[in-house]
């Protein structure tokens, strides 16, 4: 069950040590509320209502109430003490000198809080009467989820495309600074190679056999291999390590280990 | 997006659109609606249209086609939405929602923040006569039909409550302007802010 | 619910109750589809319609009405619904716009097309010095900015890529040869100065 379904939703917001009896006379939510009521009765225009017999009845009520020793809530005894005054107010003549307000100014006020108060019952009432979504009016009962897809636009301005290629043009010459190696096969290479080479085929080979073959890809690193090894090629004779021979003008160099006489010999 | 509504902007002058014609337009905006369980605004349905097209006056000729069919083109909660007919509501039984039944006092303080709003606690304790019970409000707010509005710039810096489109949804409202005799009450004087309060008791029940 | 269905069979006998016309027959159905989470079996509707309805006559009849405008009354498993028209639904869907800038490596592989087009893709990694991510291309095809161009005629065919108008257009060239040269992009300051050639920073002067 709904906590919401008495009327008495109001009684949790009052302080604990209030009386914990507070008279529910006949359902009324406070003393506004029940002067309405009593205004109702009247059965004429709330702007027409006698303020004073109004008056009268709520104080006649209160009366009763204390008779019956019934303990009222603190705001039904502060309206009661405020309707006696507004009580006296329209029952004295004023007096020329007073700085209050007439009771009659306060009457119309009092009468105009209970109109406000009618007023919003009847916008309250309307309210519920209309046509309520879930209760008299639905809405599709299968809605079509919406799909959302995410439409990625990718941009980069010319800008963007001239720096890119630049940056590109220019690795040559952004990259660290460092020696190149100049592509010369050098003279110690060509001299190791060859008496690994001939260590291991000691037989009458061309030299541009023993030349390494990664190095005769292009012309200038040819022309370097043959050169190097030339120069390897004559040096290693001069020690008497190996031994040369040309069959005719630019025939084929051939090379092979000098025989261990000869070696000694040179030795 | 902003350079779509550019182009929107721009499309009476831009002939090079040929924009699909009325029959097609209505149809569009029937299937965007009939797919949707809330109500759409006009702008979110225009941004889903194709360019050139004109939600508004398609809306027109479909609320019109659909005039009193069992299922009826609303503008509610500041957009539109097909709703069933509420003289058919005992047919859907089975939909019907189980809704807390509202105190009095929740009613009552749900109108007051309908028609008052933004309106501050302590105003609607004054217009009541009672202290406004805290569950009360809770309740409104989870039901999602009222929440905090902004602050009255009075000093304390009350907060407001003011309603929700799911009020407005709820209650087949397009707007907060259309609550029922809203005009009427404001030209009684019967909304907005009490002459000169006085020396009346109940003012400042909430400070008991 | 025995008892209404006992009620339904003997409606033909019975002519107690006077059927509701038909206009409002199909006025029911149709709030009934409409506000039902699932499409309903025919039972079913019958079953939720007052006495001596004809529910499959105003289904039919609803079916035609609804013809085809934006919505559509469809038989689907497990009974009849109201479904968005097909051809419609591209409207369901809601882009949300995002706007990304191309990647270094994107922009750099763009680049290099554009300048050496045609181009195939190893020698965009030569160019780069690294290896052209798959990703990379693609986005650049898919964005209509790059096309595949001739096959070179070298050893395996390689393919090239070309840029396309769309790529022209984004980049406001009238055409590719209108790319500026790397001595224009010199004189412009869009590469720096080439790190000096003079003396070795023999003393690590340069580390500084």
């Amino acid at each position: 069950m709904s906590p919401f379904e008495t009327v008495d939703g109001d009684d949790d917001a009052r302080p604990t040590d209030e009386p914990s009896f507070t008279v529910d006379i006949d359902g009324f939510e406070g003393p506004l509320d029940m002067l309405l009521s009593l205004a109702r009765a009247q059965k004429v225009d709330l702007r027409r209502i006698s303020v004073l017999q109004l008056a009268e009845q709520y104080l006649a009520f209160v009366a009763s109430a204390r008779n019956r020793r019934i303990e009222l809530a603190a705001d039904y005894l502060v309206m009661a003490a405020w309707l006696a005054y507004l009580k006296s107010r329209l029952l004295l003549p004023p007096e020329e000198t007073d700085e209050e307000p007439s009771g009659e100014d306060l009457a119309a006020r009092l009468a105009l809080r209970l109109e406000r108060l009618d007023a919003m019952r009847r916008a309250a009432a309307k309210l519920m009467a209309r046509d309520r979504l879930g209760q008299e009016v639905f809405s599709r009962g299968a809605p079509e989820t919406v799909q959302i897809e995410r439409a990625l636009t990718w941009t980069a301005g010319l800008g963007d495309l001239l720096k890119a290629y630049a940056r590109i043009g220019t690795k040559e010459i952004d990259r660290p600074l460092r020696f190149d190696r100049p592509p010369i096969w050098g003279v110690e290479a060509a001299l190791t190679r060859l008496r690994e080479a001939l260590g291991a085929c000691p037989d009458w080979r061309a030299l541009a056999e023993h030349l390494p073959p990664d190095w005769l890809t292009d012309v200038q690193r040819c022309r370097s291999a043959v050169a190097g090894g030339f120069v390897a090629t004559l040096e290693l004779a001069r020690r008497g390590e190996l031994e040369l021979r040309q069959e005719g003008s630019f025939a084929p160099l051939m090379i092979r280990a000098a025989e261990p006489q000869t070696r000694k010999d040179a030795a | 997006m902003s350079t779509m509504t550019a182009a929107k902007a721009e499309r009476r002058i831009d002939t090079l659109f040929a924009a699909p014609p009325e029959v097609e337009q209505e149809r569009m905006v029937e299937a965007i609606l009939f797919a949707s369980a809330d109500p759409l605004p006009l702008a979110e349905i225009a941004a889903r249209m194709p360019e050139g097209t004109d939600a508004l006056a398609a809306l027109a000729r479909l609320q019109a086609a659909y005039g009193t069919r069992g299922v009826r083109l609303v503008e509610v909660a500041g957009g539109w939405a097909f709703r069933t007919a509420p003289d058919l509501g005992f047919l859907m039984r089975t939909e019907a929602e189980e809704t807390r039944r509202l105190s009095r006092a929740g009613i009552e303080t749900l109108a007051i923040i309908a028609y008052h709003q933004p309106v501050t606690r302590v105003e609607i304790e004054e217009i009541r006569g009672v202290a406004a019970s805290r569950g009360t409000l809770d309740l409104l707010v989870e039901l999602d039909w009222v929440r905090l509005g902004p602050r009255r710039e009075t000093p304390g810096r009350p907060a407001t409550f003011v309603t929700t489109e799911t009020f407005l949804d709820h209650f087949g409202l397009a707007s907060a302007r259309d609550l029922p005799g809203l005009e009427e009450l404001k030209a009684a004087g019967m909304i907005g802010p009490a002459p000169a309060a006085g020396p009346l008791p109940l003012d400042g029940a909430a400070d008991r």
